[in-house]
């Protein structure tokens, strides 16, 4: 497999045609919306959490495939979990994005997700890949 | 002199850029980033570190011999960009991109003493347009936002033309500000038309010439503009060096902006006056080094010769705006049949611009992708983002050839392809 | 590694700088003018070149390989001047020089909303000292004009030392700006104790530490400093970078200076939103290559080790005013027996600083005359312009010998030994 | 004569000692005052003109030998010349001294004065033998 494909495996493209979670959410507890400053993409990321615990999340927004897959793939992940395990989740994630290639996702806790590790070895990528998880961060934050 | 830069010249050319002859991802790198900054030929790179090897010194300051020689060639070199832009020395200001020239200019502007001829007050209309790339824009926005003044814009119909006719230049107006030749569209906007029109109101014309002076023969008396900028690094030159030209009337009825050493005559605790221009603008220890490297880049082009560079690049454009438009789903940006120089930003659909511009970049082929510092007119066009080729000097046919096979072929990698 | 520089060790840093092996006037050059500017090992100018070389593209900007690798290098660049000043990264912006450095936090300050907590108003007050820099004292006389804040001073004594005791430091002080080392005098002054004061009450703190970095090891943070500006042309980088430095929460409450492409997150045609520090201030293309080469300028120096570096300067400070004070008719600026680094200014009495550095010229030596941007300290002294010596890491003790024989001798030219 | 020598032939240093015309004139016509901004030397020089001729010149100021021996030369020469050549030997001396070398004073026309032909190869020091001329220049125009 080229990096190339390493990067954009089939379920990276699908997703990005067919993405999870993509609607506008009743009722948030709360939303952020994040840009990437150099190419203008956006998320807008709502949760509604009640006792601690994602119980539902919605995004808005457009962007690359590799920032369209990465909202999806983390929409999968993230609901209904609670909010301390998305947090960890998240620093996971972060962690083995900004490794270089070092550092892949671990199977059993990310699933499907693990197709985004391709992305930590094109550095310029990161951002895109993390940009619905900082919109995440920041929902979860307040 | 042949009219057209040949196959063979263009060989040559290469040859000074050895940069041009690396690989990237194990492919022989494609540049055609050229329009965000260029490469630099091994005399611009030569010219500099001789200068460090047997010249550097203070100038402006010092009496010593080494300091004698560096002021007379930092001098040189102002006359010499002076002469490439068909400009005096005098109304040459150093600064450090196009974007710091613009800024200059606002904050002068807003420095004004309340009452001055130039000065903005409530009332008055700051024109810019909707193509602009952000840095002739925000700062006209600050400088609305400092002096009460409002900021009106020309807008572009759905090609990405300006409407003039839709043009708000009115007594109100005291500024024009508009790029020479855009960077998204690569088109050659319509200078004689505007500054008419600027000055049949008594308002002052800032060009942005960032586009054009790498590409086109620039003659900024004769464009009769009042202020222009451009960037060294999108030139063949380094970064960190950027030239403001205004009328010598103007740049001296303005005040200075950055203060400090080297502008001043007499200093006392509680005032300071200030040098004529150019010096009264350049506060600090100047980009000696780089304004010298400039020069050479500037020497650089006019041994190749501006109209020979300008030819390339149409003949590059062509080569572009066909081979784009005659792939399937893919969007060129810009009017048709619109003069241009060797740049172009599309959109193909149903793929996002990073990810043409990754699979590009896996073959070798750097491009810039995003909004190129032009949101309102991507906005206006109704995309986010778009890819953009720019050649230069050093862009071959084939190089061109190879982008837009690429390009093709992106369409089946991200299954878009009918 | 020994505490001090041998003689062994200036002679093989002196290998890496080729125009200190270059003649003038027929006479090897001795080069003392490095607190004017610098002279570049070739480790800086290989480093710039190889950057132009294999990796030269936009930051911030590309997403192809060559973008991705120039914004890495960039940011560790950013990183490593960070540390050398003992700062975070996120701490430092890049600059021209450190005259635009002050200047972006006076226009900041001035920019701020009305109503904001750092805004300056009329009654507030400015506190520079009398041996400024022009580069430390317009641009808060510009900043006092735009809000109507009142500029005051420390005041010196006859021997240029700062007269602490007279200090207008008090409730209304909001920033008080002062030099780490004066450019004329050589001396270090007292950062703990203005600091202390001028935190006191609630005052922010504006070191530029110009004459500092090149020469003393520099812990920004433990100095406990808001703000700091440096140029990297006295520090063995290339002109055309500087550097300012800002506590995180401070620059992140200040609005832009410089406004255009890089420093925002998004631009309507009516108004634009701005990235935190330091992107912020960052407007345009950026000085890649210069601010690469300046983290391999700190990389020079810390491989010599700042320690030694400031054991270095102190010993050639020790040569200059020893040896200038025995030169009959000789008046060395400064106060006896306070801390300094390598440079010393003087006047012979009854020759014109020109003079002097005329008839040292003649044997190769460069010096500085005139003023030295410090117009008021030398009024303050009684004095319109002095001749200025200042050494670096390549000066030796030989050069500096040779350079006092000069300054006696100028005496019997010019007719005023007895 | 070593290159030093020439510059700072002993009539500039007598000059520089001894100044011609460095004193303030009673009821001048014109005035003008130049600083070189490097050094902060200075010249105030006054002019009596009757009649289109300089009746009485008289020069205040601090600056280096050459500035210094500039002005007394300047103020011999000038003394009881009609506006017009003062004018033209302005010129005449702004060429040689801006030559490099290459052109000199002429004996005729500038006596003594040909002793700052040294000036012109010093291309940093041109502007201090020009100070006092450019406050002439100003002082005659207005
Ligand atoms: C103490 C001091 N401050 C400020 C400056 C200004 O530095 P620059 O001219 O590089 O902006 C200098 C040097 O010129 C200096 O020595
Ligand atoms: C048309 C135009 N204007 C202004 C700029 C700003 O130039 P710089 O970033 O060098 O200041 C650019 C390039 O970025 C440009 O293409």
């Amino acid at each position: 497999m080229s990096d190339l494909d390493g990067l954009y495996q089939q379920l990276i493209l699908d997703h990005a045609k067919n993405p999870h979670g993509r609607v506008p959410l009743d009722s948030p507890t709360s939303q952020s919306h994040q840009v990437n400053p150099t190419c203008g993409d956006e998320v807008t990321l709502s949760l509604r959490v009640e006792n601690g615990v994602i119980e539902a999340i919605g995004w808005e927004g457009h962007g690359c495939s590799i920032s369209q897959a990465s909202a999806s793939l983390l929409a999968t992940l993230v609901d209904t979990l609670p909010v301390a395990e998305a947090e960890s989740l998240l620093e996971e994630f972060r962690t083995a994005m900004r490794s270089r290639g070092q550092i892949e996702l671990d199977e059993d806790r990310f699933g499907d997700a693990i197709a985004l590790n391709g992305v930590s070895k094109y550095v310029a990528r990161v951002k895109c890949a993390m940009l619905p998880w900082v919109a995440l961060e920041h929902a979860m934050a307040g | 002199m042949q009219p057209t830069l040949t196959e063979a010249d263009v060989a040559m050319i290469r040859a000074d850029f050895p940069i041009l002859s690396t690989e990237v991802n194990g492919r022989p790198l494609v540049y055609l980033d050229s329009g965000a900054t260029s490469q630099k030929p091994l005399s611009v790179l030569d010219t500099e570190r001789d200068f460090y090897l047997s010249r550097n010194s203070a100038v402006h300051r010092g009496a010593h011999t080494l300091a004698a020689l560096a002021t007379e060639e930092f001098e040189e070199a102002r006359e010499k960009v002076a002469r490439f832009v068909g400009a005096s020395a005098d109304e040459i200001v150093w600064t450090s991109n196009a974007t710091e020239g613009v800024n200059l200019v606002a904050y002068a502007l807003s420095n004004l003493p309340a009452g001055s001829e130039l000065a903005l007050v409530p009332g008055d209309e700051i024109v810019v347009t909707e193509l602009e790339h952000h840095a002739n824009l925000i700062p006209w926005q600050q400088l609305a936002q400092r002096t009460g003044a409002t900021l009106r814009f020309i807008p572009v119909d759905d090609e990405g033309a300006l409407d003039l006719e839709r043009a708000p230049i009115t007594d109100r107006t005291r500024v024009v500000a508009f790029s020479h030749v855009s960077n998204v569209l690569g088109v050659v906007n319509p200078v004689a038309e505007l500054v008419a029109r600027a000055h049949a109101v008594g308002a002052l014309v800032m060009l942005d010439a960032c586009q054009s002076a790498p590409h086109l023969p620039l003659d900024l008396h004769a464009l009769d503009v009042d202020f222009a900028v451009l960037s060294g690094h999108k030139m063949l030159a380094p970064t960190g060096i950027g030239v403001l030209y205004g009328r010598n009337r103007l740049l001296n009825e303005l005040p200075p902006f950055l203060t400090g050493g080297s502008m001043i005559t007499t200093v006392t605790m509680e005032s300071a006056s200030f040098l004529p221009a150019p010096q009264r603008f350049e506060a600090g220890t100047q980009r000696v080094s780089q304004a010298i490297a400039l020069a050479a880049a500037v020497d650089y082009l006019t041994g190749i010769g501006m109209e020979r560079v300008a030819e390339h690049g149409s003949r590059m454009s062509r080569q572009l705006i066909d081979g784009l438009s005659a792939i399937d789903g893919v969007r060129v940006l810009g009017a048709r049949g619109a003069q241009r120089v060797g740049l172009a930003s599309f959109a193909v659909e149903g793929i996002h611009a990073h990810d043409v511009g990754q699979f590009l970049d896996d073959r070798g082929i750097a491009v810039r992708v995003g909004h190129h510092c032009a949101q309102p007119l991507h906005r206006r066009l109704g995309l986010t983002s778009t890819t953009r080729a720019s050649g230069s000097v050093y862009t071959t046919e084939a190089e061109i050839d190879f982008f837009l096979e690429a390009v093709a072929d992106s369409r089946a990698f991200f299954g878009v392809a009918s």
